[in-house]
């Protein structure tokens, strides 16, 4: 880190961070890292090997993916229009839907399984008419997988995006509408590019989170592998009797993770690099 | 709705052009203003700030939501009591003060967006957009991103982007503002020939009266949301209603009562006048530069001479502009050589005439 | 009795929450000087914190393998079998997929779930079905017992295998389909003093109460069958 | 919802969201509110009561409530400054620290437990020095639920306060400092406030993810009643004795959450509460 | 340490006042500029848009870290090879182009921020405060939020803001171009008593060769990064060394070759003047008002005389500006009534004149 005293060398000119801001921020890196570190010390590396040749692994490695981005496109698809109405649009009750729609979040993941099943379950809401009308039943199936991680993962990126489209300054979408965009033009030419970082930044919050969900799954879909077993459920199923490679798998997980937003950060996420 | 709009809304079908009438409530301010003005004339809207001007401006664009009266452009409702056309469907063009270039868009991106969001082919829109990149001589920032351009580039590209379309409503909340002195003669130039081809409204507010004379067929003076005075150019040069309006145009403005040719001033002291027709309370406005300025009382053939005091001297290029106390008090211009062979500086008592030839007087304005 | 007042921390099973909250009543009246502090999770998981330091005096399994391994790391003294529970199956209480023998399993669309085969109640399914012979396809291997109940609490699968003891504290909302006899698999529930314990008497007097005709009685009523006083 | 064609009647005229954005949007809250809406129908109303009588449940209660926000805090007070080196300060490895930083997110929660127990637990790599130093011991202890919550809480605060300070315009800090504004000044008029939603916003995230907080807390802190049984974890409990109660338990959860959000949000987030 | 830093520095330590010599490289564009203002003179800094105003700034701001060079200010070194004084350490007082007010704060505490910055009590703040409140007319503002004042408004307090602080060098970036002309003159009157009382350096960007010449004492012309001119207000004014430097004024420029009184000019034609002492390369100035318009070649006194053609007309208040397409092209001043009685317009053929005493030849600069 750049920090130096006021007189110093060219290169350090701009970032001189205060300490009293650098330390509790070091505080929190070693809070979220040290774990991390002790996770990875723990990890008994030669088993990481053959955890990634065995098909289970590889099959709950895929399903994993497929549904969290699943997920997080879905997520992305309903929540940036949600996250529109809720910052932009004035109807009753707007304070309790906003409220409502961070729910997912508190909800006990198991709780929130059961939730989806009084839904969506062959007995739920909207499951049971499902099944009589369409013959469509949804637990149990990868799909109700991307359901589940959806459930949870949506209101990460509704809330990011909410938050960007209340900072925005409106009178950009003013400019545009005097020059005669229609609502969808303004949207989806001004709107979504000024909101851009927000959007990519929630996108990735809820495909982590969805890469993540374990309790919902568990209970909405059911533990199936190569069906509904995602890598936490899979880590779930080896931490009964395997705990170093249930550690192992989770590391790879995360190794995974951190592969795809280095890239992804570093593609979208530098600094300006949707506004310059 | 009432007898007033349906009168209004009568007329906007008749005279093609706009026709305004609109009130709006902010915090501690109301506008509420009534403007007709025909196509093919530019109206300047200038004032002091916080008179109104952009407001006036958002009402016409359909951007002020809470806004209150009628807008009736070529006979097309654009708002009245049950009406209110959404700001994408009125074919205006807008330049905001502060440009609202699209940041992620580039200097042609933000040019053509306009004329896509119209419908117009992407290769007409390149096309046109490429035509006005020249026109303001930007052609070569084309790719850039609005953040790597100085204030006045901005500025330029907001105003092509506002031209482009080839709007019925023109709207330009100061749109010269941020150039510099020679560009702004080129642009100004290049806008006046565009608006002078282009046969719908303009609206220009503007805080530069040159800006004003040079751009505008009228000019409509506002001051605390209300309309102080409306009219063409010159009849507002000429005669203007209130001393901010006098000021605004570099004259000075005194207020009397005429009794043949000779105007007792209201702010004591007298004016004798050529006009010896008009009777009754008047108003008279003195050039700044048809005021001689003297260090003994004057013996010579102008008719009005007083006395008073140099409050201020400005350096104006080759002029000084003398702010005078006296009765009445006016400014005067007078040139470098004058100051120096008369050795003037500010607090030094001296005599100032006028021609009765050089008094305009003129009744005062109904309105006023 | 000890003479101060304590604490003893006793982890327990998740499936024992019912009884132990009841025992640990029962145990502070005749043992006012102690306060039992109870600790329920999955039994993996409790070994887990023990071998990670948790600050543990007593610790009871719903299964042997996971004792084992904490006997073998030589965390705890040697366990005894204080309950045992009877493999089984349940289904939900209209019995939508009419099921009346374990052979209906068996039928095409009947959608069963049972244990994952890595947990005890897996491990017993996974046994009672080889030994059926039958063709029995889940689609849901739950990661403990209680995933699978509550399937068939919800109606989402037509059976499930599950312990007796849940049968029991499901109460009307399932039925129970018994397994034909010699198919119902038993496990055991362990439980063993910690060696790292700071109060290893009030322990012991802990271990003896879960054996007293008094806990067995509570163990009865929840379901459990009384084990035959052998030590796994 | 205030939808209106073109002509319309005067107090519609400003909000008339695009149905291709409305009904995305609906969907979305359909997709959140009906598993709540079938939540609410599956819990029997009248142990709810009972449930608020009982004194464990109150003890539940008064500990999630307690550890959840000094969780939030915690996330506050460590949270703002590393999102503030990390949108502002340039250093090596920055895009894989920022990366690291989301983890906490994507691990399965109960690998977070073990992770933090590797770090803090009596055999630790922070955690025995401090036993042997200090005496203190962190696990299945009250402070032990606020580490776990801060934890799983602090990666949202991050991102959400990051998101902003990149969003920002740095001329106003950059006008503060020609003021004669010290750094430290200038974070703290200047930055802080202009990214007041943010941090709220980030905050309100933090706290209500501490809220819900299950696998970390069970693994790392215990379940014991009165001590280190949050709400999620009575839950939990219940589950295997009455699964009624715990339906209802999570009820009550979620109206304590909506409440704190409605009021808070009333307060703070309204658009624009915090600029005008 | 370079020699010519040394140097530099040496004579800041000798001289008060601000020694600044900058490289700023930007994607397209370098800043190149050496200037030395003493205390208590006020240096005008005008020039087109793009052509590194702000930047020159931002560099004696301390805002641009990628600068190199050297900025003494009164003896402190703030820049040089080896030392940085960071932004907040300068004694330095901005006012931005568009104002950068901080939304969260009111109007007053805006203005109070500098002094509580740098130390003032409470108490001492919000009595300093209230004082500057009221001399820029705005004591009534005081309570509100940027977002609820009108441009001009914003730009009055985030002038205030700057000014409150007595700072060792005041950079003001176009501090009046929001404001519109009533304001602008007390503004500016106000401004100009501050500035004379104002005893640090003070740099002005402007665009408004007016404002310059009222506000300042020297002026610097800068062009594409670079110094084109640097004087006193009269020597640029008198003897600009460009074009661009000469239209900015008000003036014509044109260049030559002089021999005994009379210039070849580089672009064509001749012009006979009074000063037959120079000879070499020169330039000339002509009043836009001193040259006359004829429909005939003239016969009159007036030693000069040349044809040429109407290119553009512009009104400018009771003066009519022509852009003439002649040898040499000039602009000028003719009175509306000349207009009329000549019956000018744009695209005419006319004579021009103009008397060899009202050119004014002087030596081409050596930098120019
Ligand atoms: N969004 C708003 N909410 C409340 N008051 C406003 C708003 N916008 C402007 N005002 C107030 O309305 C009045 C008129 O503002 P407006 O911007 O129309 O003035 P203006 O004539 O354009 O001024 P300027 O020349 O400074 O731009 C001012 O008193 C201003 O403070
Ligand atoms: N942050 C930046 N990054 C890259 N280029 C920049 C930046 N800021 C300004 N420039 C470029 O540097 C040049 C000088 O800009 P500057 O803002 O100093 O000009 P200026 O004289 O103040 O112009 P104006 O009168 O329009 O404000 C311009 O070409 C501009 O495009
Ligand atoms: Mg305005
Ligand atoms: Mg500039």
């Amino acid at each position: 880190m750049t920090t130096a005293a006021t007189r110093s060398p060219r290169r350090s000119r701009r970032s001189k961070p205060p300490w009293v801001l650098a330390i509790p921020a070091i505080i929190a890196l070693a809070f979220l890292l040290i774990p991390l570190a002790g996770l990875l010390m723990a990890t008994p590396w030669t088993s990481v090997g053959e955890l990634l040749i065995d098909p289970v692994t590889q099959q709950a490695l895929r399903l994993s993916l497929a549904t969290s981005l699943l997920a997080a496109g879905c997520a992305l698809i309903l929540g940036v229009p949600l996250a529109w109405v809720l910052a932009r649009v004035q109807f009753p009750g707007r304070p309790l839907v906003r409220a409502l729609v961070l729910l997912p979040l508190v909800l006990p993941p198991v709780v929130g399984g059961t939730a989806l099943l009084t839904a969506l379950g062959r007995r739920g809401i909207v499951g049971a008419p499902l099944e009589s009308l369409f013959g469509i039943t949804l637990p149990f199936t990868p799909a109700a997988v991307v359901i589940a991680e959806t459930f949870v993962a949506l209101p990460f990126l509704v809330l990011s995006v909410e938050g960007a489209l209340r900072a925005m300054d409106t009178r950009y979408e003013e400019a545009a509408v005097t020059l005669g965009a229609s609502r969808m033009r303004v949207f989806w030419r001004i709107t979504v590019p000024l909101m851009a970082p927000a959007v990519v930044a929630g996108t990735t919050l809820a495909w982590a989170r969805a890469l993540g969900e374990f309790g919902a799954t568990i209970t909405f879909a059911g533990n199936f592998p190569g069906r509904t077993q995602t890598v936490p459920l899979a880590v779930y199923t080896l931490l009964e009797t395997n705990r170093e490679a249930a550690i192992a798998l989770s590391v790879v997980l995360l190794a995974v993770c951190v592969l795809v937003l280095v890239i992804l950060r570093e593609q979208w996420l530098r600094p300006g690099a949707l506004r310059s | 709705m009432s007898a007033q709009g349906q009168e209004l809304q009568r007329q906007g079908l008749e005279r093609p052009g706009l026709q305004l009438q609109a009130q709006v409530a902010r915090s501690d301010f109301v506008l509420d203003v009534h403007i007709a003005q025909p196509r093919g004339r530019v109206l300047a809207i200038v004032g002091p700030n916080g008179s109104g001007k952009s407001s006036l401006l958002q009402v016409v664009a359909g951007l002020v939501s809470s806004a209150q009266g009628i807008v009736v452009v070529d006979g097309d409702t654009w708002m009245n009591e049950d009406t209110f056309t959404s700001a994408e469907k009125r074919s205006v063009g807008m330049v905001f003060q502060d440009y609202l270039l699209f940041p992620h868009l580039s200097v042609q991106e933000n040019i053509s967006f306009g004329l896509r969001s119209r419908g117009s082919s992407r290769a007409h829109a390149r096309a046109t957009t490429a035509d006005w990149l020249g026109r303001f001589g930007i052609a070569h920032l084309a790719e850039r991103k609005p953040r790597q351009l100085s204030g006045g580039q901005s500025q330029r590209v907001a105003l092509a982007r506002a031209l482009v379309t080839q709007p019925a409503v023109l709207l330009l909340d100061e749109p010269l503002a941020a150039l510099d002195a020679q560009t702004r003669v080129s642009v100004r130039a290049e806008m006046r020939s565009h608006l002078s081809q282009f046969c719908g409204v303009t609206l220009l507010v503007t805080h530069d009266p040159i800006e004003a004379m040079v751009l505008a067929d009228d000019i409509c003076v506002l001051d605390q949301g209300s309309v102080v005075q409306c009219g063409t150019v010159a009849d507002v040069t000429r005669h203007p209603a209130t001393e901010y309006v006098a000021k605004l145009m570099g004259l000075n403005l005194v207020s009397g009562i005429a009794t043949a040719g000779t105007v007792a001033l209201d702010s004591g002291g007298q004016l004798v006048t050529t006009n010896s027709d008009l009777t009754g309370a008047v108003l008279a406005t003195l050039r700044p530069s048809a005021i001689a300025v003297h260090r003994q009382p004057p013996q010579s053939s102008a008719r009005n001479a007083w006395e008073g005091v140099i409050r201020d001297m400005e350096h104006l290029g080759d002029r000084v502009r003398l702010d005078m106390e006296a009765r009445p008090s006016v400014v005067v211009d007078v040139t470098s050589q004058s100051v120096v062979e008369l050795g003037l500086q500010p607090g030094q008592q001296v005599w100032l005439s006028v021609k009765a030839t050089e008094i305009d007087v003129f009744k005062a304005h109904d309105e006023a | 009795p000890a003479e101060s007042r304590s604490e003893l921390i006793v982890f327990a099973a998740a499936s024992l929450t019912n009884t132990f909250s009841d025992i640990e009543l029962a145990f502070e009246e005749v043992n006012p000087n102690v306060d039992v502090l109870m600790n329920f999770g999955p039994s993996s998981g409790l070994v887990s914190a023990l071998r990670d330091g948790a600050p543990v005096d007593v610790i009871a399994t719903a299964n042997t393998i996971t004792m084992q391994s904490a006997v073998a790391e030589k965390l705890v003294w040697e366990p005894v079998t204080f309950a045992g529970n009877r493999l089984t199956i349940a289904v939900p209480e209209d019995n939508p997929a009419a099921i009346d023998t374990m052979a209906d399993l068996a039928e095409p669309g009947v959608l069963v779930a049972m244990c994952q085969p890595q947990v005890p109640c897996g491990i017993a399914a996974a046994q009672a079905i080889a030994a059926s012979g039958l063709k029995i396809e889940p689609v849901t291997f739950e990661l403990d017992v209680r995933g699978v109940l509550s399937k068939v609490i919800l109606d989402e699968v037509d059976a499930g295998f599950v312990y007796a003891t849940d049968v029991v504290s499901a109460g009307s909302r399932v039925r129970e389909i018994s397994l034909p006899v010699g198919a119902a698999e038993v496990v055991n529930y362990p439980i063993a003093t910690v060696q790292g314990t700071t109060s290893p008497e009030v322990a012991q007097a802990f271990l003896d109460f879960v054996n007293s005709s008094l806990a067995r009685d509570l163990l009865r009523t929840a379901g459990f069958t009384t084990p035959t006083g052998v030590t796994t």
